[in-house]
């Protein structure tokens, strides 16, 4: 382990340790409809990062007192396989789950018509398999793919990425090693308009480098979704007169 | 039903005051409710404040004790904080632990002080790898009137600021000032159709957006921030937000937080 | 901390080390209407002692099967923050503070006409901000106004005090020093008659000690009744022709 | 509503049989039922006791290992008391943790064993703040048909007084009679209208108005008391119960307990 | 304790260290009808394992949701008594008790006439008060007898033993010490005509050894059988011109 | 109501078929579906199995890590073994603790890796009586298509297999990989009417009698057995799958397992 006090050094050559640009997104490899039993499905890697998403729904609600009587309930469990991360992990939620669970769950809901299911729900699970920084991200840029793959009406796709700062420059998604001994790191998620439904940030900053920070983040969601739309046409490319997956998911709003 | 018929009609009337400018109890888009904050009320902790941001009363005890370090940072102190949103302070809360909502308080109010550097973990540390000054900060909402994580974490803070290590108890020497090094505070804005609202009370909230919580340092950094209800926000509102934080958390800062 | 070897003196020229007389109350402080989301509350110090009590109801009971037809339940809950004992208490419900619960809401409830609301549920919660013995008993202080402030019919209202035995001799309202070494504890509550609602006891007493305590927890009741009457006399003194609470509660019996 | 009805019934019935100075099984206000006392039923444990009062029937066992003293009484023994009602034992028991029903009993039947002073907690360390001897008295509710608290009392003592330290097991000498300094037994009476009865069975505990239970020691002393069930009790209503508690006490540790 | 190393003999002289012989049952002890409260139970040693079986029902199913409409649910609690064991158990159920109530109630369930109680539950709880190898099979035998005493229609009895492999030797119902030390163990549960209901093994046993096995613990049943047979008679031998529990319980089929 | 005629409906058509001799999928009665199985995937892990059983996935992660011996075998090391049923996997699984299903599962995958003798236990004595390797086995469920049994036991063996011991990481010497003695493997079939039919899918799970799960070992010793579900079973009908399991363990293990 390396600690705080040698002075690590995240550049060689311009380059970052694993060989990236200081904006270039982790390769990433996404397949949808891999599980049998749920309505949709997504798996995804982002560099080391192994997710899969799985959503089931529109669905009865239970317990009843949940049910909402204008519009579907979503609900988000991101959940960490025990074997996952570097030391073993306890089964079930903590803290940091029940957290990126709610703020992955309010990045997708703004493009979920939800109204179009009353008293029912959409239940989106991901579990990671393997954690290297960017597991929240990526969970969401797989439950986004595992919605439309499920045929559930949306806006449009969310796309999800991170930025950071390290040895004082600004960098596109961090791996481990850059999360951990970074100066800041600032997660988002956006719709394909550049609006945004997940911010969060830590670490310091100034304005600027906040500013810097969204500008490539935002780059990096950009490429994201053109992956995303991507896998998405080829899903669906065997149906007649589809040509792009902005016709399978909803566009019109109610 | 007639819950969501109400929320219309408060959305409505909320909306409607806003295009004329106003806010239902008069507050500029920009401006805080009335703040009073009172430390060591509580002599059983080691540090306290009771916070009043309007209506909205929360109780932050810290209480600081020796314990193991963490196997990763064996010469750091710990920090752990917990937030009970308990039933006594809102119809809405439930007794039992807490919920995502609770958790995402405690989490954002433990971000501010630990990324802002406010406690030097490293001073904390009494034996390396064996026993270290364990910082529990305590949240104790009592009355929800809105806006939480402002006034969650300015208790925090403060809280932080007049503790006492009690070393002298574990006879580890003679009690001594908790060192304090930055002064994180927590400024909260919610979007509502396009305009954005400060310190909003729980009518406010409840209509929102959006909410986005900055938390800026005493030399105008930003250490934390998060955006929480399902709505957008747009990259130039953002910059607006932390514009308007900035300046409200140094006002909040000078006036009660100098020392 | 104090060993029980070394004999510690409970009194010095009569008095006791907080320079109270044998049956005499600590200091109350009590504050009625603290809390804006409450529908009755009480703010209530007795020495160091600080707690906060609030009152929601009668409401919806949830879940359902708790419903009674013929009357509201009452529910109480008694919870420490953990900042309010020398050792942080872990947050969250003990065993101690299960049963400290169950013996306050028995002490309460005889003087709640729970006939008035079937199908409801009154909502008793008491939060302790700081413990120095006797938070029980302020608590169900606190609660007993807070009941009052919500509007809630009541035959009367409640009071309690403990008395203890130190150094062999019974002493009113012990402090916690009092209650550590001490020999014997019995907290009380009743009504303004007399009326006993809460009794626990531990220790060692002969029945004539026994005795001795109830009559001076009985005097301490009625100081601290009057008290309680004077606040909410206060609180509702700027409405017409009140002059008194008990005119606030209910009285009668259906 | 039929329960509702039933109860009313119910209480009518025991009502009407109080006013001409009956019981429902016959007995006297201040009789208890028949009491059965089986010790060291089972060998797995270090100590047990099977009551039986009336069809009520409780066996309790108790369990002696060696453990860490709490900090603030490093040379003392511990006492840990539990209560089951698991569901076998009455329909309305149900699966799960300790209700505070549950909760209640136990730490009643603690109270009697703790402030009486019949286990010397001194006698039990081992090595001052390191080792001390735990002592875990577990009380398995069988068959509820009323006053579980002095079942679960006498049951608590009885295994306590047949106990043996199983020093052997540990290595830590030769095994040894855990000694018993005093006998705490408890005694409980329901009221009911203005009348008093003693040890209630369900029936009676269900209409009665208020519960109270008093522990008494070998000397006469009280050492422990507990008002249960919403409803008032005056002080000369308290005295007579102590006064008759006392005597019951008496001759049931004499039957039982002496050695 | 003794160790693996050690060789430990477990017969002498053709006998097994408590003295019985390789196919022979520890001793049985039946009560019926012992708590006052429940619908039927029953009381059992085997050996040193002493357990106590009750049974509810049919009654009405809490939470609805579980409610089967065609048919009674069964629910099976195996239960074990902090003090049943060497060190003291930590009270509730642990992963071990899950699993054993789930192979229990699956063992008892085909012979409950469950459609004759549709939207209804018939609760069996056991609890052991003292352990020593043969727990769950003990609990199933009385949980059997107590169904029959609380009226519940059903097929048959069930009836249930173990055999267990010691010194490359097949024995019957072993006890605690050949159970820790021995080399394999099978449980089963089964009807008076030989079908298998339960069926668990775990240990190390070649094909014609498991053969042995069942063949062993089978003549266990029939024994064990005759045992619960009979107390049932005896329960019931007060009742005009009823000679055999098979008329107690029902025997067609729906 | 509906889903209570589904099944029958169900039950009817698989059990016609069967009288036929056929399955919905056209497998022969003791015929499995295809398996695929890949190791190493999750390098966080210290070993790892992805096993396919027809459309049923399971991923299986080992981790080993230092910690304490049971305090009664103070020379073994430990293994722990946890099974996942998330939500994920299928419709009905629910999120929170594994319920009476995952248990299940767990501990029959447990026996077969224990009972077979498959991991040397004494071999992960670090030091007697204070610190030994804990092998943690945990089997997360990704799609539920049947046969759960079955998938698990084949991925728990083949990531232990393939797993190394991470020494080095706690400065305990040079990494080794993790020394496996027997290669167990389980083999499950459940009886309709009566017929007995291996591998079974959801619907054959779901309208099946009786399960019945044989775990073989490398020398064709049983080394656990499982039988679930509310049915009964012959001996007849045991000996019958206890003889074709050995035979698809065996092949299963020759393809699959073989170093």
């Amino acid at each position: 382990m390396i600690g705080m006090d040698e002075k690590l050094s995240f550049f060689k050559d311009g380059l970052r340790l694993d060989g990236r640009l200081p904006d270039e997104l982790r390769p990433i490899k996404v397949e949808v409809g891999v599980l049998a039993r749920a309505d949709g499905s997504c798996y995804m890697e982002m560099g080391e990062n192994k997710v899969i998403a799985a959503v089931y729904g529109p669905r009865e609600v239970h317990p009843r007192h949940l049910q909402e009587v204008t519009r579907a309930i979503v609900r988000y469990r991101y959940n960490m396989a025990s074997f996952s991360v570097e030391e073993r992990k306890r089964p079930g939620p903590d803290r940091r789950s029940y957290e990126v669970s709610k703020v992955s769950r309010e990045a997708l809901e703004p493009v979920i018509l939800t109204s179009y299911f009353p008293r029912s729900v959409v239940d989106v699970f991901v579990e990671v398999l393997q954690a290297d920084a960017g597991t929240r991200t990526a969970g969401i840029n797989a439950a986004s793919v595992a919605l439309a793959d499920a045929g559930i009406p949306m806006r449009s796709l969310i796309s999800s990425c991170a930025a950071g700062k390290v040895d004082g420059e600004i960098v596109l998604d961090p791996m481990k090693l850059e999360d951990n001994f970074g100066e800041a790191d600032v997660p988002i998620a956006m719709n394909p308009s550049g609006e945004i439904t997940l911010l969060q940030m830590d670490g310091r900053l100034s304005k600027e480098e906040l500013q810097r920070a969204l500008e490539l983040a935002k780059a990096g969601c950009q490429q994201i979704y053109e992956i995303q739309r991507k896998v998405l046409i080829d899903r669906y490319s065997h149906m007649d007169d589809m040509g792009s997956c902005d016709e399978v998911v909803a566009e019109e709003e109610i | 039903m007639s819950d969501v018929v109400m929320a219309e009609i408060r959305k409505d009337y909320l909306y409607h005051l806003m295009l004329k400018g106003e806010r239902a109890d008069g507050r500029a888009f920009d401006e805080y409710r009335e703040i009073s904050l009172e430390t060591g009320l509580i002599r059983k902790a080691d540090g306290s404040a009771l916070v009043r941001l309007g209506k909205t009363t929360v109780m932050v005890g810290v209480k600081i004790q020796p314990g193991e370090p963490f196997s990763d940072t064996p010469n750091k102190g710990v920090i752990i904080t917990n937030a009970e949103l308990v039933p006594l302070a809102s119809p809405s809360f439930e007794p039992g632990p807490p919920n995502e909502v609770g958790i995402e308080l405690a989490r954002v109010v433990d971000r501010g002080v630990r990324e802002s550097g406010a406690i030097d973990l490293e001073s904390l540390c009494i034996t390396p790898g064996e026993k270290v000054w364990i910082v529990f900060i305590d949240v104790h909402i009592l009355d929800d009137c809105g806006n939480l994580m402002d006034a969650s974490s300015l208790g925090a803070i403060a809280a932080l600021m007049t503790a006492t290590v009690p070393a002298a108890q574990y006879a580890l020497g003679e009690d001594y000032p908790l060192p304090v090094k930055d002064v994180p505070v927590a400024t909260t804005a919610v979007e509502f159709g396009d305009s954005v609202i400060f310190d909003p009370d729980t009518d406010e909230e409840s209509v929102a957006d959006t909410k986005l919580t900055v938390i800026t340092t005493a030399d105008g950094s930003i250490c934390g921030m998060q955006k929480s209800r399902p709505g957008f926000i747009s990259q130039d509102q953002i910059y607006r937000i932390v514009d308007i934080a900035c300046e409200r958390a140094k006002e909040i800062r000078e006036k009660f937080l100098e020392v």
